[in-house]
């Protein structure tokens, strides 16, 4: 089973990257674990992920670090939202 | 109040706020907020905006902030509308509807939904301008706004009526 | 704002809300509120309004109210129109539509005046049900909303911008 | 010179009195004072006006019992408003 990571708006841009699929190793079994993983993919990787402001979201729902990941989540990062 | 007191819609499609309040039912006090697109931003001129959003989520999202109001207050409807795409200077982005029988409830659920909406839907506003394009940054003054209702970004609580 | 951004309307004709959001310049963010007649009160079932005024009085009462608003944010424009005479349950008695450039001033400023308006404009509602007539009473909740914006029931202020 | 004294809703009712014209006489120098001069008219008149919510106009902006009076001034009194 896979994780699928979706990125949105100037991060999407910043990263060149919408949507990855990564296996799900044991490793990455929350948020947190899963942002130090994809940050570890570059320097701009490391960049754009590092902004402190950034939210998270699992399966469509705002989460936190510590949120659990299990196979088969959708995983999202994205800077903070404008809409309205 | 029943669950179809909640509607959430995201279009592309422009619409007209004149158009919606007649969809809510005929409570005794009806509030709505539209907003509309400014054609100056503190970053210069706006043309339009491209409005990114995410899918699935946004759609819950909305649905989870109109039954977290019903929630909160006695409310007969709670209606949001919010485009997504290209949206011109001038035009209307987002329309929020809410119906109570009570004015004080009205005001504070649609302020509520506008507030939490702002802080916890996922729509990111890209700004057009005569030459160049560029995100639209989030304002603090948004996030302090949806602090009063002791809102947290993370906060998807248990779901209202409509949820 | 101009003068002409504060409209005042006094009237007996049925009216549309959802006619008159489009009279409001489209500024970055609108709030309106209508309140309808409902079909039940405290006393029992409720027919029918009869909406008395004090003519003269109201409309430099809605005048004063709207230039007070414009005076405490800034606003585009503020519109009430208040039906007196007749009103049957369901139909709208007021509709008030603020537009400003921030969606915490319009807020503020379209509760502001409903407060105002319930505590100093010099109307009286007769409530008509199946057998019997009677006036309603003013509420101490809308006494205490109003003094939330330390307003005075004699306190006429210096007219703002539109007065 | 006169005052013009109306009465509305509730009040007006009471009084079965819409409309009064009085002289304005040297004693009826405040909106207190016009108001004692009326409840002495009878008692129904004492009863209606004794009322403390009462409100009161003078030339159609709210006033306060001290608000003085001049010859020509239209003066209200009316119960607590109920629009909206």
């Amino acid at each position: 089973m896979m994780l699928k990571v979706r990125f949105f708006a100037r991060l999407r841009e910043q990263l060149a990257c919408e949507v990855l699929e990564l296996p799900c190793e044991p490793g990455l079994n929350t948020v947190a674990a899963l942002r130090s993983a994809l940050a570890a993919r570059g320097p701009e990787w490391q960049h754009a992920l590092e902004d402190q402001n950034l939210l998270m979201a699992v399966n469509q729902s705002l989460a936190e670090p510590a949120t659990p990941l299990s196979a088969g989540d959708e995983v999202a990062f994205f800077p903070p939202v404008t809409g309205g | 109040m029943s669950a179809d007191g909640c509607q959430v819609q995201v279009q592309e499609a422009a619409f007209n706020p004149d158009q919606l309040q007649c969809l809510l039912p005929a409570g005794g006090a009806v509030v709505t907020f539209t907003g509309n697109v400014r054609d100056v931003s503190a970053a210069g001129a706006v043309h339009a905006l491209q409005l990114e959003h995410y899918p699935g989520m946004t759609e819950r999202s909305l649905q989870a902030i109109a039954a977290e109001a019903t929630a909160r207050w006695s409310l007969r409807a709670a209606h949001i509308l919010h485009r997504v795409g290209r949206i011109e200077a001038g035009e209307a982005i987002v329309w929020v509807g809410v119906c109570a029988d009570h004015r004080g409830e009205a005001f504070a659920a649609c302020e509520f939904i506008m507030d939490a909406l702002k802080t916890r839907a996922p729509f990111w506003k890209k700004e057009h301008g005569a030459q160049d394009a560029r995100w639209v940054e989030a304002r603090d003054s948004d996030i302090s706004r949806a602090e009063r209702w002791q809102l947290t970004r993370t906060g998807d609580t248990g779901l209202g009526p409509c949820g």
